[in-house]
């Protein structure tokens, strides 16, 4: 991890907020009643060169919103994002331009994002052309070069082809090339391999990481397998209803998750392994609240087993809890508090067995 | 619902003010000086022209224009005619049941007709059946109306003698009672035919494709599943998904139901609203126009509600989200 | 050792779909049985042909797809010899029934629930009066932990959890022994998957249920799988009791599959996947499909599709680097 | 341009094509219809009294008035438009016009062959000076609601048409200062000066007699009887059906002959393909308007049980030159041009053989004024070509210059005339390059001068006196800027006289002016066909029949319907 001294992170996210108003009509227009679903609120963290954050959570949590206010594709509505010192929040223009030159993203459906009717090397050498990059010899020179770094070669065989000639894998390969053409500081990868077959996502995997070796470039990857993050990422951020629950190195979060629905997470997620994931299966019940007109009160207050009164009147604020590892939960917060390391077992222990456990 | 209706009433009334608006402005701000016109173009003195134009009230400033119109259209009062110096209301309702009977009933006829013969293609795609259906809609589609009018005027009129060739009534005989009725029946035959022709390719077209990509749907696999005959999930769900679309093109239509089908109004001289609007573009009759566009704006307002209330019926994640 | 006789018996079925560039052989010569009680889990990526088997069972498959060999033998009768409207009458939803891995779409969206759970019990069985289907209906419900209003609400009207729940719901109308969950919690979330699983084991045991559970995600199978059957490019590759096939797989495709799995324990490096891409299905390799990929290939694997080989009670592999056990040919 | 081209349209004409044909209908007609009437007026005014006209009439051998009335069944008339009101002198009203032809009476009207013959005023004698006209009005003359018609009915009539400067005849009534009734039966009308042309204006447009104990001291556009009309003619209507037809009945106390038939329904069909089929099959009597197209009349005259009667109008297709471009300024070049058309070639194609060349300078159908001396050059395209080389223009194996003809899309005909020009011209190395637009873009483009050679027809009547729109500096169809001080000089003189030998003298100098620079070229006269059944007899436009030089143009009054 070369580039910038840890004392200046590549990237500094200050309570970020981004609300999506909804109107449902002209009476509430006319009644001015405004309405927002709060996609992605007072997060907070930062990111070092070379590091591979994991944004982890359910669908609707905000983890793509966030993914996309990082390299600016959508606007937050406060807060700040220093990239390299630089607040890049309210970037526009020839500035906003340089800056998505550093940052770039790569998404769940690569089918989606190549223009059908282009062939791969056009795709690709669009990217280059778009921030003109050396002389068109040199581009093709480097696109040439990136595909047979990343494995897919001849690289002939598949400049000329057309999106729908080629596997999903091998198309999300390519997005991933396309994306570090620039070699950029940042790249967020939004569900890169959640479409595909798990025999090809450790190709996927592996390449985004060598891409990090060779660059440094600093990883945002977004998914919903916690399993995954544990393997790509070297911290993990788990989120619910647009606020970081708890986020920390790899093996904090992973191993000694504090946050109830961490837990939650970790002992629900199907495995094949033998050894139980740490701790008691938590129950999480029902569906997540509507995440329109969100009040003050944990998030998860209602459905997590260890709501108490305060949980449903104050926002818990993220607290650290050891090196680099921060919750946001009340009972965690008292916990230390009081110097006790245990969460208390589930008031009710009448869930059944776990699935796995039975023959 | 009733928030939903209320809400939908509510946005008609800046609508159709925006619409008055706009139809003003086109209009007076388009090419063409009424008063010329009226006068006699190449002949009229501009004396003439200036006392035609005072007749018509064209003198005052457009401003001023609009607001006597805004005035006159408060009390109910679409103005009168340029070219017939009648009320426009009087003449618009003059030809409204002809338009209507015609307009409307090829409307429903090609709405029927288009949604059960593309139902029946849709749900067997590449029969023989859905071929000549097919084969049949692009002719049809690509036929003009007027051409095709004429074509049926020839054969059914002229060759066969079935129908009469034109008009809406015998002049000659002058019937009256039933029999009067049945001439007009008589007379609606061939008009009516032109027009479920060149409109039915539209419903059927939509409704098959419809119809095709509903039986894709994940629930026909489910009920497929649970061994109900295709005939039936095909009439108790798919039909209903299906026509939802077909549904809104048809409350479109009928928005327009009012301003008649000018090109086969001319063809078979039937005395409807579209050769009064054409009549009235060729002569810059700009209050007649106005009324027209100002009833085709409330008439299409009122079918796009009623085609919400139809869909929301139909579907009710209009009606409840 | 007695082997109850099973409830459903695949032989050798081949499944064929004609397409633009030619036939597509989906399915090749898979051989299952299913005892009663038993719940065998058909594990397999995309392209595998897991869902056409399925398919194939229930008889739905698409019109261009066509079963040109085998036998789908359930307790006793043929299906694949069966007329459409025997089918439908006496067996579909009866004695085997379905759930659907698209669940937000599995109902019509235009019509309410409760229409639909009671118009599939009134076709299904129309002795019944109304009260005793609304009965049967709200009875259903309650077992799959949904609330009554269940049935006056519309499909988008249930979040995806609920939903699921419905569809369980719906297979289980008709009492049937057999009930095949094709990707049924696929779309979703961790917690809520899991949540379903655990009501899926609960209701198998309330209903004594046979089930096949269909899933690329081997977590899933792990969880509700008694035993494993593993598909590759059509080609049944290995069935083995789940315990001893995630401790010791045995075809080298199993191996692989199992190794690309990321793990919440253990090391957590670099994961291993399966290098190149599923073979083209329309001009399948004529031995092992999986040869290409395979790092133990060597020439006899692609002269022909190596044979079922018996490894271990209940435990069959077709790869022919279990060829040194000839006697335990099946 | 052409009266009738309205009723040209075939079907398969663009909606476009249908939209300015309308246009056309209401801005150009209305000269039309002034030019048909008062064209041959004028040989009414030469002898300056009706008995002129009436003598004629008996020399003609016509049977005298017989009293029967009514008797003849229903006489079904296809018209193309809507009357937009039944008042016919308020406003210009095309559609109303044949309508209110048989339910009003004019004072004088104009029979098939454009003279002037009496209607309501059965005679009229113009005073010594020239200041006066009196009329004597139909013994038993009355309104449709039995009241009397007066010379009090006249003197309203005609002193609203001068007091309200929209009606479409105040400008051609302006002569007239005022109206005396000495008695009920006796009108005099007073003039401001001697006007030539006085007697064809009342005798056409926009001057029907209107009842004034209906209309006097109202507002005559808002008045009640504009749409349930009192005339005072052979018809009286029954009912209007807006868009689809206005029946009229015989008036059995008409003052004059007939009518013959109990009923007239005029028929609305826009559409001439429908017309035509309707009177094919029996649903109609008369085509009066649209006319069929002219590739469909040698069928048509083949056709048992159909008649066509062909009429010319006093209208002339014509080309006309930028003068102000080059080369079309140079009169060798227009001289050449004129020389490379073929005018029989244009009617036998462009106009399906329905029409006759036009080679002089005024309409021939007015033909006391034509100079037929002065002739446009007759067709030899050798000559031509070699005048252009000699001019300077070679063709050299290619094109010699290129020119631009732009012409109006209202009927095909034009566009078929273009092209036969095109190829004409072709044939003397002048690529010429055809620009048909609509008329709203025809007119600004040949106003603004954005044309080489423009393509146009137009009435010429009713009197040689509007040629000045034409020729004269500044006139409003003087797309060609001819300024001739000569041409100008003759036209004002032309306008002051009042004899009408010494007015034809000067409009055939200037003839001879036209024929000699060639600013415009005569191509083809313009001629009407009207179909109708052959069971129909007495009709207006068949010059063949008697009846037509005793009934004013779209009068039914006379009309018979043979039994079968």
């Amino acid at each position: 991890m070369s580039g910038l001294p840890p004392t200046e992170p590549l990237l500094q996210v200050t309570d970020l907020r981004c609300l999506f108003p909804v109107r449902r009509g002209l009476l509430d227009v006319l009644a001015r009643r405004r309405h927002a679903i709060h996609a992605v609120d007072a997060v907070t963290f930062d990111l070092q060169a070379g590091e591979v954050l994991a944004l982890v959570g359910e669908s609707g949590c905000g983890k793509s919103t966030t993914g996309r206010l990082l390299v600016r594709m959508l606007k937050p509505t406060s807060g700040e994002i220093r990239f390299r010192g630089r607040d890049i929040a309210n970037l526009a223009g020839s500035e906003l331009k340089a800056f998505r030159r550093e940052a770039q993203i790569i998404f769940q459906n690569p089918f989606e994002v190549f223009d059908p009717r282009q062939t791969i090397g056009s795709s690709l050498r669009q990217a280059l052309d778009i921030h003109a990059i050396g002389t068109p010899a040199q581009r093709d020179q480097r696109v040439h070069e990136a595909l047979e770094g990343a494995g897919l070669s001849p690289p002939a065989a598949f400049l000329a082809r057309y999106p729908h000639e080629l596997s999903g894998g091998q198309l999300q390969r390519i997005a991933t090339v396309r994306a570090m053409l620039l070699e950029p500081r940042l790249l967020v990868a939004d569900e890169p391999v959640s479409m595909l077959d798990v025999s090809v996502r450790a190709e996927i995997l592996n390449h985004l990481l060598d891409l990090r070796g060779r660059y440094g470039t600093a990883i945002v990857f977004i998914t919903h397998d916690i399993a995954v993050a544990r393997y790509v990422a070297t911290r993990v951020a788990v989120m619910y209803l647009g606020a970081f629950m708890e986020i920390g190195t790899v093996e904090e979060v992973i191993d000694r998750p504090r946050h109830p629905y961490t837990r939650a997470l970790l002992t629900n997620t199907l495995s094949i392994d033998e050894e139980l994931p740490s701790g008691e299966r938590i129950e999480i019940s029902g569906d997540p609240p509507s995440p329109v007109n969100l009040g003050a009160g944990c998030r998860l207050a209602g459905r997590c087993p260890f709501t108490m009164d305060r949980c449903r009147t104050e926002t818990p604020r993220l607290r650290s809890v050891g090196s680099g590892h921060r919750v946001a939960c009340h009972l965690v917060e008292e916990a230390n508090a009081q110097a006790s390391p245990a969460i208390p077992a589930p008031p009710q222990s009448a869930t059944p067995p776990r699935p796995s456990s039975r023959v | 619902m009733g928030r939903y209706l209320g809400r939908q009433l509510l946005t008609i009334i800046p609508t159709l003010f925006l619409s008055i608006v706009i139809n003003f402005a086109l209009l007076h701000l388009a090419p063409g000086d009424p008063a010329r016109i009226y006068a006699g173009q190449d002949i009229a003195t501009e004396a003439q022209i200036e006392a035609t134009r005072r007749a018509l009230g064209l003198d005052d400033p457009l401003p001023v224009q609009f607001l006597r119109y805004l005035k006159e259209l408060a009390q109910g009062n679409l103005g009168i005619s340029f070219a017939y110096r009648r009320p426009v209301l009087d003449l618009i309702l003059d030809r409204m049941p002809a338009t209507l009977l015609l307009t409307g009933t090829s409307a429903v006829i090609a709405f029927v007709g288009g949604a059960l013969l593309g139902a029946a293609a849709g749900r067997r795609t590449m029969s023989r059946l859905d071929l000549s259906l097919s084969f049949l809609s692009y002719t049809f589609f690509a036929i003009p109306a007027f051409w095709l009018g004429l074509l049926l005027i020839l054969i059914f009129a002229s060759k066969l003698g079935w129908f009469p060739t034109s008009g809406m009534r015998d002049v000659r005989a002058g019937y009256t009672g039933w029999r009067a009725w049945l001439d007009v029946a008589h007379h609606m035959v061939l008009p009516t035919l032109t027009l479920v022709l060149v409109q039915m390719p539209i419903f059927y077209r939509i409704t098959r494709a419809s119809v095709v990509q509903q039986q894709r749907e994940d629930y026909v696999t489910t009920f497929r599943a649970t061994g109900m005959p295709h005939g039936r999930i095909f009439r108790r769900y798919a039909m209903r998904n299906a026509l939802l679309p077909t549904v809104t093109v048809f409350g479109l239509s009928l928005g327009f139901v009012v301003t008649g089908a000018a090109l086969v109004e001319i063809v078979f001289a039937w005395p409807g609203i579209g050769r009064l609007t054409l009549d009235a573009v060729f002569r810059r009759d700009y209050p007649l126009l106005l009324g027209i566009y100002l009833l085709l704006a409330v008439t299409v307002s009122l079918a796009i509600l009623l085609t919400d209330i139809v869909y929301a019926a139909l579907d009710p994640r209009i009606r409840l989200r | 050792m007695t082997t109850p006789n099973p409830l459903l018996h695949v032989q050798d079925l081949s499944v064929v779909y004609r397409a633009g560039e030619g036939a597509i052989h989906a399915v090749q010569d898979v051989t299952l049985s299913l005892e009663p009680g038993r719940s065998l889990g058909l594990v397999g990526e995309s392209g595998s042909g897991k869902s056409t088997v399925a398919a194939a069972i229930l008889r739905l498959l698409p019109e261009n797809a066509r079963i040109t060999s085998g036998s789908i033998v359930f307790d006793g009768t043929d299906l694949a010899e069966l007329s459409d409207r025997n089918l439908d009458r006496l067996w579909r939803w009866r004695q085997l029934a379905i759930v659907f891995q698209r669940s937000l779409s599995a109902l019509s969206p235009v019509h309410r629930v409760g229409h639909q759970l009671d118009d599939v019990l009134k076709l299904r069985e129309p002795g019944l009066t109304e009260a005793q289907r609304q009965e049967r209906i709200v009875g259903i419900l309650r077992a799959v932990r949904l609330p009554d209003r269940v049935l006056r609400a519309y499909p988008f009207e249930l979040s995806g959890g609920m939903m699921q729940r419905t569809m369980i719901a719906l297979a289980l109308l008709c009492t049937p022994p057999f009930l095949i969950l094709d990707e049924a919690t696929t779309a979703l979330d961790v917690i809520t998957q899991a949540e379903i699983l655990r009501e899926m084991e609960r209701l198998r045991a309330e209903f004594e249920l046979t089930t096949l559970v269909i899933s690329h995600d081997v977590g899933v199978i792990n969880a509700i799988a008694d035993s494993v059957a593993v598909m590759y490019a059509g080609q049944l590759m290995e069935v083995a009791p789940k315990e001893r096939f995630f401790s010791a797989p045995a075809h080298p495709y199993s191996k692989a599959l199992i190794a690309s799995v990321p793990r919440l324990r253990g090391q957590s490096g670099r994961l291993t996947g399966i290098p190149g891409t599923l073979p083209e299905l329309h001009n399948p390799p004529p031995g092992c499909r999986f040869a290409p990929r395979c790092p133990h290939a060597m020439p006899r694997c692609s002269a022909a599709p190596p044979p079922l080989y018996q490894i271990a009670p209940r435990h069959t592999v077709r790869c022919v680097l279990y060829d040194q056990h000839p006697e335990q040919r099946p | 341009m052409s009266s009738r081209s309205s009723g040209r349209t075939r079907l398969n004409a663009e909606e476009i094509a249908l939209l300015e044909r309308q246009l056309r209908e209401v801005s150009w007609s209305r000269r039309r219809l002034l030019g048909r009437g008062v064209a041959l007026g004028l040989a009414g005014l030469g002898a300056a009294t009706g008995r002129w006209a009436m003598q004629r009439a008996r020399a003609a051998g016509l049977q005298t008035p017989t009293a029967q009335k009514g008797g003849d069944g229903t006489l079904v008339v296809i018209v193309s438009s809507d009357p937009l009101s039944f008042n016919p002198d308020f406003q210009v009203d095309d559609g109303g016009f044949p309508i209110a032809s048989n339910i009003y009476n004019t004072l004088l009207s104009l029979n098939g062959t454009y003279e002037v013959i009496p209607e309501l005023a059965t005679s009229w004698e113009v005073a010594e000076d020239g200041l006066s006209v009196t009329f004597t009005l139909a013994e038993g003359a009355t309104w449709h609601d039995g009241q009397p018609v007066t010379s009090a009915d006249v003197k309203y009539t005609f002193e609203q048409i001068v007091a309200d400067p929209a009606a479409p005849a105040a400008t051609l009534l302006s002569p007239i200062e005022g109206v005396e009734t000495p008695d009920d039966r006796t009108a005099v009308c007073r003039l401001k000066q001697p006007s030539a042309s006085i007697l064809g204006f009342i005798a056409w447009y926009g001057t029907f007699i209107l009842p004034a104990h209906i209309y006097q001291g109202t507002d005559w556009t808002q008045n009640p009887a504009n749409q349930s009309p009192i005339g005072s003619g052979p018809f009286k209507l029954v009912s209007y059906e807006p868009g689809s037809s206005i029946e009229l009945e015989a008036n059995l106390d008409y003052f004059g002959e007939g009518p013959y038939v109990d009923r007239l329904i005029f028929n609305i069909i826009p559409d001439a393909n429908t017309a035509l089929q309707a009177l094919l099959n029996g649903e109609a009597d008369v085509l009066h308007s649209p006319s069929p197209p002219a590739s469909q009349v040698p069928t048509l005259q083949e056709t048992p049980g159909i008649k066509v009667a062909l009429k010319q109008y006093p209208s002339v297709y014509y080309i006309g030159f930028n003068l102000e471009k080059e080369p079309f300024n140079k009169p060798e070049v227009r001289q050449a041009i004129a020389q490379a058309i073929d005018r029989d070639q244009i009617v036998e194609i462009a106009l399906a053989g329905i029409g006759s060349a036009a080679t002089t300078f005024y309409t021939s159908a007015i033909s006391w004024a034509v100079n037929n001396d002065a002739q446009a050059p007759s067709f030899d395209p050798e000559a031509a070509a070699a005048a252009l080389d000699a001019a300077g223009y070679p063709a050299n194996g290619g094109s010699r210059f290129k020119a631009q003809l732009v012409y109006f899309t209202a009927s095909p005909e034009y566009g078929d005339i273009a092209t036969v020009l095109k190829q004409q011209l072709a044939a003397i190395n002048i690529d010429v390059e055809l620009v048909g637009l609509e008329i709203g873009a025809y007119g600004d483009r040949m106003q603004a001068g954005d044309f080489d050679i423009g393509l146009i027809n137009g009435f010429q009547g009713p009197d040689p006196a509007n040629l000045r729109i034409r020729v004269g500096t500044g006139g409003s169809v003087n797309h060609w800027r001819l300024s001739n001080p000569d041409i100008d000089r003759l036209l004002d003189e032309g306008d002051a006289g009042t004899d009408q030998e010494s007015r034809a003298a000067k409009y055939m100098e200037l003839q001879a002016i036209l024929a000699r620079d060639l600013p415009i070229v005569p191509l083809a006269n313009v001629v009407v066909p009207y179909p109708y059944s052959d069971r129909v007899s007495g009709v207006f436009f068949d010059n063949d029949d008697p009846v037509a030089s005793q009934v004013g143009l779209n009068r039914f009054t006379l009309t018979r319907i043979a039994r079968e």
